[in-house]
């Protein structure tokens, strides 16, 4: 086993245990800690598949930012783990989880049959990444969703002044 | 592009709002008419403009501003930020214009972003109001939820498509049996556009949405966003999957015979005419999926006629259901006494949403139909939608009996006050009467608008 | 010059159309009155004047075609061949008679009423003469339209419920046929614009299977068998002529069922000949047994309006049997069936209108003697219910003669059970003359005063024309003689 | 390493994302859970960008920055719901002092 | 020979146009104007038939086609009427008796109001129009035309006083009984004309060996049937004694006189085919005879007067059928014309008396009018003399032509035949007997009131006795005179077809002159038996019992139809009513859109509210696509 695919493993694992403890996590900080968890497992998965940009990114953006955002607005509610009655609808919480894993179940076979998968993603090596090539890409081919994706950020902003202004 | 131009026009009030829209149109009319681009803006081929997109373009604008200019009071009358409503409905705007054109997955993302978050805010713009609130919030989690699918969705066809690419044309799944990836990629577009266009069981948002939401956004919202999902669906099914449009047909059927099933009926049993609006336009979204079924030119000529149609009926319905105060069908009791003018174009506008021939309602019904005989594939669909059809004229044939045949009932008091205060203007009059005219025009000849297809 | 624009096609569409939008504005009551009833008569003018012609279409301007949707293949073409001529004269004799008949009968809103009543006649006309199936399919729908609020705002107690039962039912038969009509668009040959025609000889040559005619003839069939109606598709017919306004149930009973009627020489016979063939056993069997049914049940009614109702189902039985006979005696018989089935049963509502105006009641166990007080209406009701019952020297005797021909030639053993009709027919209307007229006065109708002069008017009018039809039919055969056996020669 | 690793990490991620929108009724959860699939999806896309640029990268050399791109504004339509749905969800605390998505049960029917 | 066929249609069109001016103006019209509008026409009638009748002796046929009444290419079929000797000889019974019963009408009529006075004419010339467009019609939808016609104006003038509710019973239970034989006369003129195509008489019956035997089996039954219904035979009879409701003119003429002899008439014309099937014609013998039978028991124990000539009517109808069946045309035609003498003889000298009694029919409170009312009295003997079957007069020539007819085919039909004639003599001399000797069993008042009746009563009567006395001569038999039966020699271009194929069996002298002597012996006795029975009646209120209790019920057949026929029919009605209409096809309409409003109301429970239901509901849709999709 190279040091890739330990590394592999390790990652894997830390991600999907992360998010399972988000899931089951009585806690809202909790919960935010082991999404935090799970983006930088992600994170570090962006880095093996050479995307280190993007796992720049994701680490500043999501696991810093947003998660920050998260956990700014779950202190301003002071919620804790009483906040959050048990899900008391029995059936809605096995049938949920029984739906969950069926989805899975069908990807996975579906996806057993073909053959494309089998195609190998290389460790290491490559520049796609780079924030050079990147970069470049998005200031030539990619000017106009740019350019639109702030209309989407005005809207946004707009939609959060307008939200949360107190009514006069 | 035409964002550029939205963006500029941070509307301070209904006259600029008004004012910009009318240029974008006349901009838009005279590019569809030269058949070249005003404005050359190198979208690196992200933005394909073709008869179809630009048809659509037209008509979704112009609902709009004929929205604008019937309910545009009505807007002012939600909230303290007026202006701010204008340009979150010009960003929407933007985005279904993104839908319409977009070439490749990443502007129909962000198109279908653009679309839904300022929709989530207009949803809660009512701020007291419980169920306004609660609406956004549902419709903000099942939103996301769905951006969710939908972004899943695109990572499948990236994998799955030998290109690397994000071009809709370069999706195309060849001729033989898809590779499953397409196929798990296809599903979650699917499923993900579908909850766009509120298709059963994708649905569940869009009754308490609208309910919740105020009247004047809900208008906006079942029609021009509306459309706008699906011209962003037939565009994406087109170029992507069409030409192996038999192995996912049966998809669409399914989807479409519940769309229809479930919008007629549970339309039927309900009381207020807001929510019976919104299971309607369940239903009707189920006939226009019938052109994704068909995917063949009746069917884009179809789509387009029926974008107008049903519109147009439901802007002016809204219109005047927002005059109503009182939601209830009883509240439409004795309309047509009190207010002929209002209950005769409503009856038009109903009629056209039944899809009674001399309306563009019939000719869109008709076209949509075609398409699917033509089509010939599950013809049982055919024939379900049309007995969906006739429960549609039951719930519809409910207002038009409220308005007509039955007297204001004595025992609410209340009635009467509330239907006072139904005042209007004569120019809001004479709109209606503008729009059922429209509608009748188109009826009778459905060509002015489609043979604009055949420009180019 | 003038008459390559406007045809006489175009006159009995458009001019009550626009005399109708026109009545909406009339205010004064009296005012519309008179119009409504001016137009109709002039109407009835143009349609006097088509039947001079003979059956040099185009020669004569009566057809015209105009390419409406021409991408799509369908045009605004309309003709009046001999069935279209008989049925616009129905149409447009009926109107005036229906107008003039219960001109004095109060409607709030005349001049919605009256302008509804002509929208409808518009409509009508347009069934009769459209030669395109879109364009049929459109007048067709528009006919029900303004009789559905006609019928609901005008109507009785349980109008609301009874006509929307009505609507719904024929909106559902109606987009049937749409989609049966689209399925055929789609494998006709094309226009020199678009790969599809709508247009009925483009139907005609439409290249059909036997196995697609035969669910094609269902969906269309339908669409025709409810507004016939047909047993057992008839459940709406009671209810709503009970519930409808006289001058509305007139138009109904009267020329409306003929549209199913028409619907089925003109569209299903020459369309789907193989499917004609393999279902004419299952459509004649349900029209027998719908006879026979319907009139068992017209002997229990108590209901003057019900009674008629399903008197008619009965009749209507018959002509449909006999338009599925295929046979040239009883399509012929079928057409002028058609028309004298209007006069009669118009003239029987009318009286029935009389009736309830004067004296409040249409029950039949709550009338007597009649005669003694109105012993004109007397005698012109016992007049047109013989002829309903199809005595000879009246109308409907030739064309029931005929029918039952034709019948009889496809099967006599139909022919004989249909013929229980005639018997049970015989039973209900004596009955219901016997009760009504006959017999001591009751508190009821002592008072009862004989009828009015514009009411005298038009029964004369109807006793006339009864007879006329009767005694020579001939003049309509020469009409319909070259559109029937042009349909009939389809099955050789 | 076959892709196919990838692909399963995350569709189980994705799938955990949808359980916990299911089973969890506090409004942030839920959002949080739906962060997850977004995530999920993310880095199927970078992994089948690492796929494609290997077999592919030499014919068609944008395919593998097309994906990464792609992400990066996934991530910027993620902040920017974020931002609207954290506004939605304080507005919806300020009404009625809770997160519960059962709690919304006033539009039904 | 043309004129024949241009005066030809006046003979119906004046009566119609005297039924047009009296309809039409009977409010402003005067009695005497309307009865000799009424009158005067059917004496033109009548003077026109007699110059018909004198033109067609030579043994012509002549067709008239006036125009063409169904002409589809298909179907061909004009208004034409057929002068000959069969046609031409019911066109003088018709238009005679109709004018003696016109004038008669006049006084009988007297106290109506002129308005109904002339709507009784107008009916009573509508009738006459009708039944002679029934015997000229050129083909068989004609005289189809006059056939319900004259069933019309049947129903109408019984129902004519529209007061009584029995009577109108009366009148809808006559016209529906006739719709019923008009459906089966419906049925054979269907049958014509898928198999040939045509109507016309001379057409049809050059071409009858065109049809199987099959086809002229049921033709000739349906048109039986439709016989039966007019001609009030087995089992379509009930109606002729109830008809008896409307004036007794129009008995006369309408349900004795005429209209009933239709169905004789509808045969003799149709010879050709009846000849050749001779299933139908032992049917119609049976069914005659049983008629004849029926009747006169029935007959035996009526105590209305109209009645027992009612039943005395349907039973000589019955021997005329007997006639028909038995191949006597001519005996049966000429029995047509003697009945009509005398019956209608009979039934106006029961009017005279009932005129006389204001009203009164029973005959248990009449009696003795023989002082009061001679000319009615003796007119009214020859009457019965003449239908008893006495030679000379009338009744005896034409009974025992068809006797003797039925004699030489079967000896049992004999035997009966001459049963009924026996009972025929005993009631008839019933009726004389109490009517017109004994003593006066009415009230005081109507015996002060008693009086012979006026002129244009009388007047009728005593020409009507005259012809039933000296009718029967023009029809003397073979064996008294050769060459007497002149009434045969007229009438042979018309039953020449049907003689070529039944042959001549004669009877030898010797049997004739036994058979003969046999049936007047019979009536004889019977005569006897009653004058003896009946001379010194007295009324009692005391109830007959057993047979005669059956009888005076007429064997209970009206109930019998009742509950076997008309209940069924009206609970079938009810059952289609209640549950069939409304209970399987209006509940199917209905249960639809109940359906669909239960659905609606189900299905909107799915709209819980709660978004993880929602987000739930929809991962289930997910995975059923995907499930579609992927794996099937």
């Amino acid at each position: 086993m190279s040091i890739t695919e330990i590394l592999f493993w390790f990652l894997s694992v830390l991600a999907v245990g992360g998010a399972m403890l988000l899931v089951a996590s009585k806690n809202p900080v909790h919960s935010i800690l082991y999404l935090i968890i799970t983006f930088f497992a992600v994170s570090g998965h962006y880095i093996l598949l050479n995307a280190q940009f993007l796992a720049i990114v994701n680490i500043i953006v999501y696991a810093g930012a947003i998660m920050v955002l998260f956990l700014f607005v779950v202190m301003l509610m002071n919620l804790n783990a009483d906040s959050e009655p048990p899900q008391k609808n029995r059936l809605l919480l096995y049938s949920g989880t029984i739906a969950g894993c069926c989805l899975l179940l069908v990807l996975v076979a579906a996806l057993k049959q073909s053959s494309t998968t089998s195609q190998l993603v290389e460790m290491g090596g490559g520049d796609a990444g780079l924030i050079k090539n990147l970069g470049m890409a998005l200031f030539s081919d990619y000017v106009f969703p740019f350019e639109i994706s702030s209309v989407l950020f005005l809207s946004a902003m707009i939609g959060a002044v307008v939200i949360s202004k107190k009514e006069a | 592009m035409f964002g550029g131009v939205f963006i500029k026009n941070k509307a301070m009030c209904k006259y600029l709002a008004i004012l910009g829209l009318l240029i974008v149109i006349l901009v838009n009319c005279m590019e569809l008419y030269s058949g070249e681009s005003l404005f050359a803006i190198d979208t690196n081929n992200m933005l394909s403009f073709n008869s179809f997109n630009l048809v659509f373009i037209t008509v979704a604008m112009v609902c709009t501003l004929i929205f604008f200019l019937l309910s545009g009071s009505d807007i002012e009358k939600v909230g303290a930020n007026v202006s701010e409503y204008f340009a979150l409905i010009f960003f929407v705007l933007c985005g279904v214009c993104l839908a319409a054109t977009f070439n490749t997955l990443l502007i129909l993302f962000i198109g279908i972003e653009i679309i839904s978050i300022p929709l989530y805010i207009l949803t809660g713009s009512d701020k007291r109001n419980l169920k306004s609130n609660e609406a956004a919030l549902k419709y903000f989690l099942m939103g996301a939820f769905s951006t969710g699918i939908m972004l899943m969705g695109i990572a499948f066809l990236y994998g799955g498509n030998p290109e690397g690419s994000f071009y809709i044309s370069s999706l195309n799944a060849g001729q033989g049996k898809m590779p499953v990836m397409i196929a798990i990629g296809l599903v979650f577009m699917l499923i993900a556009m579908s909850f766009k266009v509120s298709a059963v069981p994708f649905h569940f948002w869009t009754p308490d949405v609208y309910d919740g939401a105020p009247a004047v956004f809900t208008s906006f919202m079942a029609t021009i966003v509306k459309i706008g999902g699906f011209i962003a669906f037939i565009r994406l099914f087109e170029n992507s999957f069409g030409s192996v449009q038999p192995q996912w047909q049966l998809l669409i059927a399914i989807i479409t015979a519940a769309t229809l099933f479930i919008g007629n009926l549970t339309a039927v049993f309900q009381q207020s005419v807001k929510r019976m609006l919104a299971y309607s336009s369940i239903a009707q979204a189920g006939f226009m999926l019938l052109s994704i079924f068909a995917l063949n030119e009746a069917a884009k000529e179809g789509l387009i006629l029926y974008a107008a149609a049903y519109s147009l009926a439901t802007i002016g319905l809204f219109a005047i259901l927002i005059k109503m105060e009182d939601y209830t069908i009883e509240g439409f009791n004795g309309l047509g006494k009190k207010q002929p003018v209002l209950a005769v174009t409503a009856t038009v506008f109903l009629l056209s949403l039944t899809g009674i021939p001399l309306t563009a309602g019939f000719q869109s019904k008709f076209y949509m139909l075609m398409a699917a005989v033509r089509d010939g594939h599950h013809q049982w669909l055919v024939i379900f939608a049309v007995l969906c059809a006739a429960i549609s004229a039951y719930y519809y044939f409910k207002i038009i009996q409220a308005m007509f045949f039955k007297e204001v009932s004595l025992n609410t008091t209340s009635n009467n006050l509330l239907l006072a205060s139904a005042e209007t203007t004569s120019t809001f009059r004479g709109l209606l009467i503008f729009i059922a005219i429209l509608i009748i025009v188109l009826g009778l000849f459905p060509w002015l608008l489609t043979d604009w297809l055949h420009y180019q | 010059m003038l008459g390559n624009f406007i045809t006489l096609p175009h006159l009995l569409i458009f001019f009550p159309l626009i005399a109708g939008v026109i009545a909406f504005f009339i205010k004064s009551d009296s005012g519309v009155r008179g119009w409504s009833v001016l137009a109709s008569l002039l109407t009835l003018a143009v349609s006097l004047s088509t039947l001079i012609y003979k059956d040099n279409l185009e020669l004569n301007g009566l057809a015209y075609n105009y390419e409406w949707l021409k991408y799509m293949g369908a045009s605004f073409s309309v003709s009046l061949d001999g069935l279209g001529r008989v049925l616009t004269f129905l149409t447009a004799f009926s109107f005036p008679v229906i107008l003039i008949a219960t001109y004095r009968n109060v409607y709030p809103r005349s001049n919605v009423f009256y302008g509804l009543m002509l929208l409808s006649q518009a409509g009508l006309m347009g069934v009769f003469l459209a030669t395109d199936a879109l364009l049929f399919y459109f007048f067709w729908e528009l006919a029900l339209i303004p009789v559905y609020f006609l019928c609901s705002r005008w109507g009785g107690e349980r109008r609301i419920a009874a006509t929307f039962k009505f609507f719904i039912y024929t909106f559902t038969a109606s987009l049937l046929m749409l989609v049966g009509i689209i399925y055929v668009y789609l494998h006709t040959a094309g226009t020199p614009f678009s790969d599809h025609s709508f247009s009925i000889q483009a139907f005609h040559t439409a290249s059909l299977t036997p196995t697609q005619q035969s669910w094609l003839f269902w969906l269309f069939f339908v669409a025709f068998a409810v507004k016939m109606p047909v047993f057992p598709f008839h459940t709406w017919q009671p209810d709503t002529y009970e519930q409808s306004p006289t001058a509305v149930t007139m138009v109904l009973s009267g020329i409306m069922v003929k549209m199913g009627v028409f619907g089925l020489i003109r569209w299903v016979l020459p369309i789907f000949p193989a499917a004609v063939l393999q279902f004419e056993n299952v459509v004649i069997g349900l029209s027998v047994v719908g006879m026979i049914y319907a009139s068992l049940i017209a002997i229990r009614q108590d209901d003057l309006k019900r009674l008629v109702a399903y008197s008619s189902i009965a009749h209507i039985g018959l002509i449909s049997a006999a338009v599925f006979t295929r046979q040239q005696v009883a399509l012929e018989g079928v057409m002028i069936q058609m028309f004298s089935h209007g006069v009669n049963i118009i003239g029987l509502w009318i009286v029935i209108d009389v009736i309830e105006k004067k004296l409040g009641v249409r029950k039949i166990s709550q009338l007597n003697g009649i005669a003694h007080r109105a012993p004109v209406l007397t005698i012109i009701l016992v007049i047109i219910a013989l002829a309903n019952i199809a005595l000879p020297l009246t109308n409907a005797f030739v064309g029931e003669f005929m029918m039952f021909t034709g019948l009889f030639k496809f099967n006599g053993w139909y022919a004989a059970f249909a013929g229980l009709s005639i018997i049970l027919a015989a039973v209900y209307t004596l009955g219901m003359i016997q009760k009504i007229f006959y017999g001591e006065t009751n508190e009821l109708t002592a008072e009862m005063s004989d009828i009015s002069f514009n009411q005298k008017l038009v029964l004369g009018l109807l006793v006339l024309a009864i007879f006329f039809a009767g005694i020579y039919p001939q003049p309509f055969f020469e009409i319909t003689k070259d559109s029937v056996a042009a349909i009939v020669t389809r099955f050789k | 390493m076959p892709v196919y690793y990838y692909i399963f990490l995350s569709a189980t991620l994705f799938t955990i994302g949808v359980i916990g929108v299911l089973v969890r009724r506090s409004a942030i959860i839920v959002f949080m859970c739906i962060e997850l699939m977004l995530n999920a999806a993310n880095l199927l896309l970078v992994a089948f960008s690492k796929m494609h640029s290997q077999a592919i990268g030499a014919t068609h050399p944008t395919a593998a920055t097309d994906a990464q791109i792609f992400v990066f504004f996934s991530m910027v339509v993620a902040a920017a719901e974020v931002s609207v749905g954290l506004a939605i969800i304080v507005l919806m605390y300020r009404n009625v002092h809770s997160v519960d998505v059962n709690f919304l049960n006033r539009l039904k029917n | 020979m043309n004129n024949i066929l241009h005066i030809a249609w006046l003979i119906p069109f004046l009566p119609l146009v005297g039924f047009l001016v009296n309809g039409l103006g009977r409010n402003q019209l005067s009695k005497s104007i309307s009865g000799i509008i009424g009158s005067g026409t059917i004496l033109a009638s009548f003077l026109l038939s007699v110059y018909v009748f004198l033109s067609v002796k030579d043994g012509n046929t002549h067709v008239a086609h006036y125009f063409d009444f169904i002409n589809t290419g298909a179907l061909k079929i004009g208004f034409d009427f057929q002068v000959d000797q069969l046609s031409s000889l019911f066109l003088l019974i018709i238009t005679g008796v109709g004018f003696l019963i016109h004038v008669y009408s006049t006084s009988y009529m007297h106290d109506e109001t002129p308005n109904n006075f002339a709507k009784y004419f107008a009916y009573l010339n509508l009738f006459v129009f009708s039944m002679l467009l029934l015997v000229l019609g050129g083909n068989y939808v004609i005289m189809f035309i006059g056939w319900e016609g004259v069933g019309l104006c049947s129903y109408l003038l019984i129902g004519f006083w529209f007061k009584n509710d029995n009577y109108n019973s009366a009148a809808k239970k006559a016209f529906v009984m006739n719709r019923i034989g008009d459906l089966g006369f419906l049925l054979a003129v269907f049958w014509l004309i898928t198999k040939l195509g045509t109507t016309d008489y001379h057409t049809v019956f050059q071409n009858v060996s065109q049809l199987t035997s099959f086809d002229i089996t049921c033709i000739t039954l349906l048109l039986f049937v439709g016989a039966t219904g007019k001609s009030a035979q087995i089992p379509l009879y009930t109606w002729l004694p109830d008809a008896m409701a409307g004036p007794t003119p129009v008995s006369a003429l309408i349900h004795a006189a005429t209209m009933v002899t239709a169905g004789i008439y509808m045969i003799a014309r149709s010879n050709i085919l009846f000849t050749m099937a001779p299933t139908t014609q032992t049917v119609i013998a049976i069914i005659g005879l049983a008629t004849a039978i029926l009747a006169a028991t029935i007959a035996l124990k009526q105590n209305d007067i109209k009645k027992v000539l009612a039943y005395s009517t349907v039973s000589q109808l019955g021997y005329m059928f007997l006639g028909l069946g038995v191949g006597a045309y001519t005996g049966a035609v000429f029995h047509v014309m003697t009945h009509a003498f005398f019956k209608a003889l009979l039934f106006l000298g029961a009017g005279s008396v009932i005129h006389a009694l204001h009203g009164e029919q029973d005959m248990r409170k009449m009696g003795g009018l023989k002082k009061y009312m001679s000319i009615t009295h003796i007119t009214f003997l020859l009457g019965c003399i003449a239908i008893a079957g006495i030679p000379p007069f009338s009744g005896f020539f034409s009974k025992d032509e068809i006797l003797a007819a039925a004699f030489s085919s079967n000896p049992v039909l004999w035997v009966i035949g001459v049963l009924g004639a026996v009972m025929t003599a005993f009631y008839m001399f019933r009726l004389y007997t109490m009517t017109f000797l004994g003593n006066f069993r009415g009230t005081d008042e109507q015996q002060h009131h008693l009086h012979e009746s006026p002129g244009a009563i009388t007047f009728p009567l005593i020409i009507l006795a005259v012809l039933a006395v000296i009718g029967g001569l023009i029809g003397i038999p073979e064996v008294f005179m050769h060459g007497g039966h002149r009434l045969e020699a007229f009438l042979e271009p018309i039953f020449r077809e049907s003689k070529k194929i039944q042959g001549t069996h004669h009877l030898s002298h010797s049997t004739e002159y036994f058979l003969m002597a046999a049936s007047v012996v019979g009536a004889s006795i019977a005569i006897i038996f009653a004058w003896k029975n009946y001379k010194d009646y007295r009324y009692s209120t005391e109830e007959n019992t057993g047979i005669a209790r059956v009888l005076e019920n007429k064997w209970y057949v009206d109930e019998i139809y009742s509950s076997v026929i008309v209940q069924p029919v009206r609970a079938l009605g009810g059952f289609f009513t209640n549950v069939v209409e409304r209970g399987i096809i209006d509940g199917i309409v209905n249960g639809v859109g109940r359906a669909v409003n239960y659905g609606s109301r189900q299905i909107r429970l799915l709209q819980s509210g709660q978004v993880g239901t929602y987000v739930l509901l929809m991962v289930f849709g997910i995975l059923i696509l995907f499930v579609i999709q992927l794996f099937l």
